[in-house]
């Protein structure tokens, strides 16, 4: 029962990731028809504007320590961030700890002119191209964005830890009853969690109840229609874009502490967010969200070990075989609307 | 006894109902007409026919031989043809090419292997091919991309991909819709010159009433799924209830 | 001639020449000249021109002519190399039965994945086909190779040891891939001057296997079966209710490439006999896809290129380290010197993927026929008031011309 | 071969009529002229470096690679020498090797065996590499092994870990500098047992491929020696980015200790999470939880930062051993390229030296002579103490570091601590041990290619 719940957790955690990632992609298939295969980049380049800031916060100066050497034997340089010698190692301090949440606030518009400018500059034309097109230049576009990453950053990963109050893990199984460490979990993958929910309810919001998301919904739906109503649906829809990409952006910067970014990160998600969005319904919404838990869930569950001696190496295939059940039985997936890419 | 022969078809989608008891009996060598204000069920009835759709319930019968169940590539190899509300052709390839796909269907069946054989080699398949567009006036079209032809050289070039083919049924689905005046005559032309050369059968899906006037030998009147009257055109003319579906709501 | 119009022949007698004369061509700098580390004309990098040359003229006959997007093809030419390795181990090091062997099991392996994966178009098939392969290359990486039954020999992949049975194998006969005794790998070096060409014996079997299945192609191209695969890009619809079934047609179209890819796996195994599960990556689909898009989909030639130019950045540029940039601009200032090394030093070396990415993007945004079409609209440049140009694409729309007899 | 002679004519006379003369054919053939592959003919000798330069392990790769180009510069007489002056063996007098300058080509494998065996082989045939250097992984090494042995070069592989290098699947053409599975898990018990005790559960989770295989039966055979108990192996797959749910029931397993046999991206993961779940706050079976990391890398150190602290693994080389030939590394390495160096490029290094110092030896280049001066020979002086390459599976032995996460970094270098230096002979098995391949595994004959 309680590696049960533990799994639902875990389950949940990762679908968060998988909803909020496959949430932008399907969001941006609905609206522009575009199948854009830089979405991972678009993630990855989130969890580094996290980095980036943390970088920023803790730009030092040297000061020499004569009582300690370094490797070679010469004086030590001591390095003290900036920010601590101007607001005091207190304050400074804590922005350094803070940096991830504090990136948040730095993501949001990097990601949205970024979404400006892939839309602007580059998706615009290819709107009545194939989609073959359209995923061979996103493709390229992605491979791109992680050279440039990687050109800057390395290979390797880069730790960005969570803020130390967030540190560390809660033991959920004593207050539902449980005995002492049964069931414990990260805190941050709680507040990542949290996080997640609070993002996609926003999204749904905004297009609910606002009349800029009605007429993106009305676009979704039948484009040339609200083409006609003399509408710019247009720059909507680049706004949309700006918005998908903040999205991937905002999943990108709170996932650092759980697993350190590198730059290949978008890649590790991109097959696998779009088998999100292909068995949630291609342009459907409440699927991608419903469908990226669903998984995380099946993820979660096929590798424990109960799993993997019943079905040897079910932990490798579960997320394609899913896929392929469900296109073979549901070709529009669980929530998508009839006749959208059917057949 | 027609060779085609639709008997009490009734078709549902969830609570609306496209077809109710439809009966129709199209005789060999006529040309047919089915009318009907839009929303009629005359696009359901059509895709009926050709295998798009299952009714729920009834037989659609074509010489004898029931078509129900059927692929609409079985269905075209028993002999029926359409042609469609705006033209469907083979947009990347040439007009030549777009006559010889169905001369190989006809001749070889909806599959085969013929991967490393010559297209040129088939000489009488090129020659059909040839003499259907001449037929149509469009040889000289012939190495065209049939995207860059006009909307009327589609039509035609959808019609000889049709009568290559020497179907026994051609269904047309609103040949003229969206047409201007005088292309729509042009068809009407095209359609009179096809029926005098050839025997065969059609059965044109219109709603507009000069078209089917100057082509029909009989008209079926659908309204709101049902078939209203089934009569020659001069009888129909004149017919209260056709008046009625068609100006209903006026009076 | 073969059965071929006057443009094709001229065609497959360029291929032809070109494959022939690539130690040649390939190697156009003298061996000593800074120039020369753009040299490509050795052994390996040939045979993998020519190599991914047939698996992308497979992939286009599927993807060129159909337009199914298959993000799954390097799971056949995985299962190819598999199955040629397995031929090594258990039978013999001749490369006869080995190549026959992975066609044949690619084509069976792509008959099941046509036969499910085909229920589906468009982005759906892709996904589809993307799932398979990934399963397959998950299979094969780890779950395969475990040591009660172990198929694939995963991470370090599959290759032959002393142990093995080889029980048809022939007293004398090469201990490495041969053909009837003639090793894979001997190669002939002619120095002709400061220049050295090497004439390979693997490459040119593979060079006469090309020009045959691309000689194959071409007749695919130009028969009707071709014709209705170009029907089922087209409109799928019209063909079907013109009484054509467009399922065995695809499936077809989808075996007949698996089992190129296939050939293709298998001659990789008889060039080099290791067969690694990195092979049916996603990524390694997906560079089939890049090389036949960036050569001119749907064209006869395109993928050739496109398989080249990949497979040429792939092997040269990732070379140029900083040394080599230096000994470049040796002739410039220091400062100069420098500052063109640090200019070009991102893009090349361990930067070869983001020059490669860039000109993908630059291809697909501006060359949307791919190399074939930048080469046309050259040509037309040279020639623009002599003749009319139609405006269509002469590769992929043959002029059928029945009277003339050939 | 008689067939080639015939061949051979054909291609002579094709010579004669253009009018030019014709050179031996060299790579790969069985030719008598040359009288191996790639014989260096001219001036100067040319060696590959063969290292991922794209992909996870880049960073690993270009520190491989900075080390290698200070051996050529040492080798050359540029530079302060570096090891060149602690070697135990004199015969390198810094002027190339055997008087010809040492030049190098680079390729990149991309950490993929297809792509490590075509840039090794476009090294060989186009660029006339006489030996093949690096690599970051047991699957590259092993492929690039075979290849090597097959093309008549000699190969010195990089960071490869895994038993089967020089276990079942050595070559006579093939050297391996770094330690294995089995030699972390001899060196890693004893250290255990003195801190852990020897009734501890331990739970693994394994990379679910060969290399993960391997580390994990190393791992369990010399834990479970000293008493321990293994609750679970798990099995992870490679292309796992996040490991909850694979840390998550390790605490309600009744295991008391994590063995993560993981590398790279993977071990920075799974160790992160391992910390974000807390696990080394908590007490089981009334003993404090603890984490293993039998293979340490300096890259993984810091990209798992603070979250190593504490941690116990192994290692081939720390920058940190004091011995002279260390310190003469650490010192021509800090001051070129401003940080300590990696154990990995320490290994890379010291096989540039190693083969520069065997072709002096044997007075040629034929990878036969060379592989016969690699063999059995002891050394010391360039980093890792007195070392021994074993002639009967050309695996290299000398002592093994047991390391743990600092509590208190002082820089981005320290992050480790050396806790003990195994000795030799503890980690020391006998050629045909069951886990390199038992009787069977032969490394056939040297190939010099011609």
């Amino acid at each position: 029962m309680d590696s049960f719940l533990l799994q639902i957790l875990n389950g949940l955690d990762k679908g968060s990731a998988y909803a909020l990632i496959a949430l932008g992609l399907t969001l941006i298939f609905g609206t522009l028809g575009v199948v854009n295969f830089a979405h991972g980049a678009l993630f990855m380049i989130g969890a580094f504007c996290a980095v980036t800031l943390n970088k920023l916060l803790t730009l030092s100066f040297e000061t020499v320590d004569e009582t300690k050497t370094d490797f070679l034997g010469n004086p030590l340089k001591v390095e003290t961030p900036y920010v601590e010698a101007w607001f005091g190692p207190e304050f400074g301090g804590a922005l350094i700890d803070w940096s991830v949440p504090l990136a948040i606030l730095l993501a949001i518009p990097v990601m949205v002119g970024i979404g400006f400018v892939m839309e602007r500059g580059l998706i615009k034309h290819f709107y009545k191209r194939p989609h073959a097109d359209q995923i061979l230049v996103t493709f390229g576009l992605a491979i791109v964005l992680q050279e440039i990453i990687k050109y800057y950053f390395g290979a390797n990963p880069i730790q960005t830890p969570e803020p130390s109050a967030l540190r560390g893990s809660i033991d959920i199984g004593t207050m539902i009853g449980f005995e002492a460490n049964r069931i414990i979990y990260p805190i941050w993958r709680l507040v990542y969690f949290f996080f997640a929910m609070v993002i996609i309810a926003g999204v749904f919001g905004f297009l609910q109840f606002t009349t800029f998301g009605m007429v993106v919904r009305a676009g979704m739906a039948d484009r040339e229609t609200v083409g006609l109503l003399g509408i710019n649906i247009d720059r909507r829809f680049t706004i949309m874009f700006g918005i998908a990409a903040a999205v991937a952006g905002l999943a990108g910067v709170m996932y650092g502490p759980l697993n350190p970014p590198n730059y290949h990160m978008g890649m590790d998600f991109l097959v696998l967010s779009f088998v999100v969005v292909v068995v949630g319904g291609m342009g459907s919404l409440p699927g991608a969200v419903l469908a990226g838990f669903m998984l995380g869930i099946l993820e979660s569950f096929a590798s424990t070990t109960w799993a993997t001696t019943t079905i040897p190496g079910i932990n490798q295939i579960i997320i394609y075989l899913v896929a392929i059940i469900v296109l073979l039985t549901r070709p529009r997936g669980l929530m998508g609307r009839k006749g959208v890419m059917e057949e | 006894m027609g060779i085609l022969e639709v008997k009490n078809v009734n078709k549902r989608f969830g609570g609306l109902q496209a077809l109710g008891n439809v009966n129709l009996s199209v005789q060999e060598n006529t040309v047919h007409a089915i009318i009907g204000p839009n929303g009629a069920g005359k696009s359901t009835l059509l895709n009926c026919l050709v295998g798009k759709l299952i009714p729920d319930t009834g037989s659609v019968m074509f010489d004898g031989q029931s078509v129900l169940g059927r692929k609409p590539h079985e269905i075209n190899q028993m002999g029926i043809s359409r042609v469609f509300q705006t033209p469907e052709i083979f947009g990347d390839l040439t007009v030549m090419e777009n006559v010889l796909i169905p001369c190989f269907a006809r001749r070889d069946g909806a599959f085969r292997m013929h991967a490393f054989e010559s297209v040129q080699h088939e000489k009488s398949l090129n020659e059909q091919a040839e003499e259907i567009l001449v037929d149509m006036n469009m040889i000289e079209k012939r190495d065209m991309h049939a995207a860059s032809l006009s909307r009327g050289d589609k039509r035609r070039l959808e019609m000889a991909m049709c009568l290559v083919q020497q179907p026994r049924l051609l269904l047309l689905d609103e040949p003229t819709a969206g047409m201007a005046r005088a292309d729509t005559n042009n068809t009407i032309e095209l359609l009179k010159e096809i029926k005098e050369k050839r025997d065969i059968t059609m059965a044109i899906i219109e709603h507009d009433m000069h078209v089917v006037f100057s082509l029909a030998e009989r008209i079926t009147v659908l309204a709101q799924g049902t078939p209203l009257v089934e009569d020659t055109p001069e009888n129909i003319k004149g017919h209260p209830k056709v008046q009625e579906a068609y100006l209903g709501q006026a009076h | 001639m073969l059965g071929l119009n006057r443009k094709d022949t001229t065609l497959l007698i360029v291929v032809f020449l070109l494959t022939m004369l690539a130690p040649f061509l390939l190697n156009p700098f003298p061996a000593d000249s800074a120039m020369a580390q753009f040299n490509a004309g050795y052994p390996d990098l040939m045979q993998r021109f020519v190599i991914f040359g047939i698996f992308a003229v497979g992939f286009n006959i599927l993807f060129g002519l159909t337009g199914y997007l298959s993000f799954g093809h390097a799971a056949f030419l995985g299962v190819g190399s598999y199955a040629a390795v397995w031929m090594f181990k258990l039978f013999t090091f001749n490369v006869v039965p080995a190549i026959a062997a992975a066609v044949v099991v690619a084509g069976l392996f792509s008959v099941l994945i046509g036969y499910v994966s085909l229920r589906r178009s468009g982005i759906y098939f892709s996904i589809l086909t993307l799932a398979f392969a990934q399963m397959s290359f998950a299979l094969a990486y780890s779950v395969l190779s475990n040591p009660k039954f172990n198929l694939t020999n995963g991470e370090t992949g599959l290759q032959v040891y002393a142990d093995d049975p080889q029980i048809f194998a022939v007293a004398g006969s090469p201990n490495l891939p041969h053909l009837f005794g003639l090793s894979m790998r001997s190669t002939y070096t002619m120095d002709v001057g400061a220049w050295s060409f090497d004439f390979n014996a693997g490459y040119y079997l593979c060079a006469v296997i090309m020009l045959v299945v691309f000689y194959l192609s071409v007749r695919l191209f130009r028969s009707p079966f071709g014709m209705m695969l170009r029907a089922i890009k087209s409109n799928q619809q019209r063909l079907n209710y013109t009484g054509l079934n467009s399922r065995p047609y695809t499936l077809a179209a989808f075996v007949i490439s698996g089992m190129y890819a296939g050939l293709a796996g298998g001659l990789l195994a008889a060039m080099d006999p290791l067969a690694g599960a990195e092979r049916m990556q996603w990524t390694a689909s997906g560079e089939v896809v890049l090389m036949t898009i960036l050569g001119g989909a749907g064209t006869l030639i395109g993928p050739v290129l496109g398989a080249g130019f990949i497979k040429y950045f792939e092997n040269i540029f990732s070379k140029i380290n900083d040394n080599v940039l230096h000994s470049w601009f040796a002739f410039l200032p220091d400062g100069m010197e420098d500052f063109m090394v640090t200019i070009i030093h991102p893009f090349v070396g361990k930067g070869w993927h983001l020059t490669l990415g860039l000109l993908f993007m630059l291809v697909v945004i501006f060359l949307p026929g791919g190399l074939v079409e930048g080469g046309q609209r050259i040509a037309r440049l040279f020639k623009r008031n002599t003749t009319q140009t139609p405006g269509n694409d002469p590769e992929h729309h043959p002029k059928p011309s029945p009277h003339v007899a050939e | 071969m008689s067939k080639s002679n015939l061949t051979r004519r054909g291609v002579l006379k094709t010579g004669a009529v253009a009018g030019t003369s014709l050179a031996v054919p060299t790579i790969f053939t069985a030719q008598s002229v040359a009288a191996y592959t790639n014989e260096p003919t001219g001036g100067t000798v040319t060696l590959g470096f063969n290292v991922p330069q794209t992909g996870p392990y880049a960073d690993e790769g270009n520190d491989e690679l900075l080390a290698q180009q200070l051996a050529v510069e040492h080798l050359n007489g540029e530079g302060d020498g570096g090891c060149l002056n602690t070697f135990t063996s004199k015969a390198l007098k810094g002027n190339g090797i055997l008087g010809k300058k040492v030049q190098f080509v680079t390729g990149d494998t991309q950490t993929k065996s297809d792509a490590a065996r075509a840039s090794a082989k476009s090294m060989i045939e186009k660029d006339g590499a006489i030996m093949i250097n690096g690599g970051s992984s047991s699957g590259v090494a092993v492929a690039v092994q075979g290849l090597c042995q097959d093309a008549g070069v000699i190969f010195m592989a990089g960071l490869t870990h895994a038993n089967d290098t020089t276990g079942k699947d050595r070559k006579a053409n093939g050297f391996r500098h770094f330690f294995n599975a089995y030699m972390s898990g001899a060196a890693l018990a004893p250290v255990l047992a003195k801190e852990m005790g020897n009734d501890r559960r331990a739970y693994h989770l394994t990379a679910d491929y060969n290399w993960g295989w391997t580390q994990e039966e190393s791992i369990v055979a010399s834990t479970e020696a000293l008493g321990w108990e293994t609750v679970n192996t798990v099995k992870t797959p490679l292309a796992s980015t996040d490991f909850s749910s694979y840390i998550a029931p390790v605490l309600n397993s009744g295991a008391d200790v994590l063995v993560l046999n993981h590398y790279g991206g993977n071990m920075v993961n799974s160790l992160t999470n391992a910390i974000q779940f807390g696990l080394l706050d908590k007490v089981a079976n009334g003993k404090d939880f603890k984490i293993v990391v039998p293979l340490y890398s300096e890259l993984m150190a810091a990209g798992a930062g603070e979250n190593i602290k504490g941690v116990l693994g192994s290692m081939n080389y720390n920058w940190q051993l004091e011995n002279e030939g260390s310190k003469a590394f650490v010192k021509s390495f800090g001051e070129k390229y401003g940080k300590p160096p990696s154990n990995s490029a320490q290994t890379c290094y010291a096989q540039v030296l190693l083969y520069a110092d065997a072709c002096e030896r044997a007075g040629t280049f034929n990878p036969c002579g060379v592989a016969e001066a690699l063999e059995g020979f002891e050394f010391d002086g360039l980093g890792n103490g007195k070392t021994l390459y074993r002639a009967e599976d050309h695996q290299c032995f000398k002592d093994v570091l047991v390391v743990r996460g600092a509590q208190n970094p002082t820089s981005a270098y320290d992050t480790l601590e050396i806790v003990e230096v195994t000795p030799v002979e503890q980690v020391t098995y006998a050629p045909n041990h069951p886990m390199f391949g038992g009787d069977e595994a032969t490394l056939g004959e040297c190939n010099p290619g011609a």
